[in-house]
């Protein structure tokens, strides 16, 4: 699976995307978000509140309990400010 | 519906982009715009908005999408800057052409909340030489949610 | 509040409008504006506008007042044509500008409604040959009245 | 005073203004509308029914029960239609 990572997010992890294996016990996108967030570092103060983050799959946005597969592209940014 | 959407660095001119509107609509009564600017603050220097390419033009297409579920419009151009903006720079263009000035003001304000809310855009300031990602408002959720149904 | 206020025959440029407000107004976040066009209708071939020359301005700087007493406004400018116009030909002009978009977009509509129901503008329709005047529409009273308190 | 005229109200009187010299029972924009419908010919069909007509004294609107003087300007004009 492709992830990709904005804003801040991007800012504090230091890349803007990766290559992931996704791992069979990994269903939702608030599951993925917490093994990401066990990478420790960068990736530890980026998933630090999930609250404070928001999600899509496949560029449709998406709440924590949804699914994700193994071909999704799956993004995680803080809420957008554009306009 | 004629609908016109695009992102990117360049800069736009909100009187030919309007009148293009109306030409391409052949005779709409109403064009509402909005134009939205880097406000000139005390201590702001620079504006640099990022996105999510793959993403931003289909969201936008979605809200303009709903727009014409919901009103008679004729048509519709967004507009969407990118990278690094001075105060006092457009950013962002909204145009909705319909019969009826009631729909054109619905959906030009309906467009500009719900991209406010959904579109996938970031801006960062450079405030007293300091870089800082804007915060989201609570009230752009508020001016939203006011569409839900 | 820079207000401008033109009534007459000549045409306008809605984008050159725009800017000049925005540049008066020193860094504006939002400008929301409305353009209002004589329709493209099946057998309509001209439109004459005539107006109350000693009372029309003064009645648009009325309304004008009304907004940025009710909104907190940076700028406002409105133009109303008059005289002989034909099918696609722009009519009247208003443009509100404001640090935040909820403010230009309710002052824009506001001043619409007042201007459609309160101003004194007359049209008379060119139509298969025959001279009719426009009747006013109980939507736009219905309209204006939503701005009572 | 000043009496003016517009739209289709100016074209059934067949003129855009004129001067009227107040009679001094006549206090009232609708008082001021009956004397001139008394008229007849255009002015009659002109004010035939003042449900129809709208009115401003001194550029300002009015109702009809609104006071006129000897000095005021009084116009009177169906609802408008611009914008």
């Amino acid at each position: 699976m492709k992830l990709l990572y904005f804003a801040w997010v991007r800012q504090a992890i230091g890349v803007s995307e990766e290559t992931f294996d996704l791992p069979d016990d990994i269903r939702t996108v608030g599951a993925l978000a917490e093994r990401l967030r066990a990478r420790g570092g960068g990736y530890a103060s980026a998933f630090a509140e999930f609250g404070r983050l928001r999600a899509a799959v496949n560029q449709e946005h998406v709440p924590f309990d949804a699914p994700v597969g193994t071909n999704d592209e799956v993004a995680f940014f803080p809420p957008v400010t554009g306009g | 519906m004629i609908a016109e959407i695009r992102i990117g660095e360049c800069d736009f001119d909100a009187g030919a982009e309007t009148e293009a509107l109306a030409r391409r609509c052949e005779g709409p009564g109403a064009v509402t715009t909005f134009v939205g600017y880097v406000r000139a603050e005390p201590g702001l220097t620079s504006l640099t908005l990022e996105h999510y390419p793959a993403m931003s033009e289909r969201e936008m297409s979605r809200h303009v999408e709903e727009a014409a579920r919901r009103w008679a419009l004729l048509g519709v151009t967004v507009i969407h800057r990118v990278g690094r903006l001075n105060p006092g720079d457009r950013i962002v263009f909204v145009a909705v052409a319909a019969m009826h000035r009631r729909e054109a003001f619905e959906a030009c304000e309906f467009l500009m909340d719900y991209l406010k809310t959904r579109a996938p855009f970031w801006k960062r300031e450079e405030r007293d030489g300091a870089v800082v990602w804007v915060e989201a408002l609570n009230r752009d959720f508020d001016a939203a949610n006011r569409w839900r149904r």
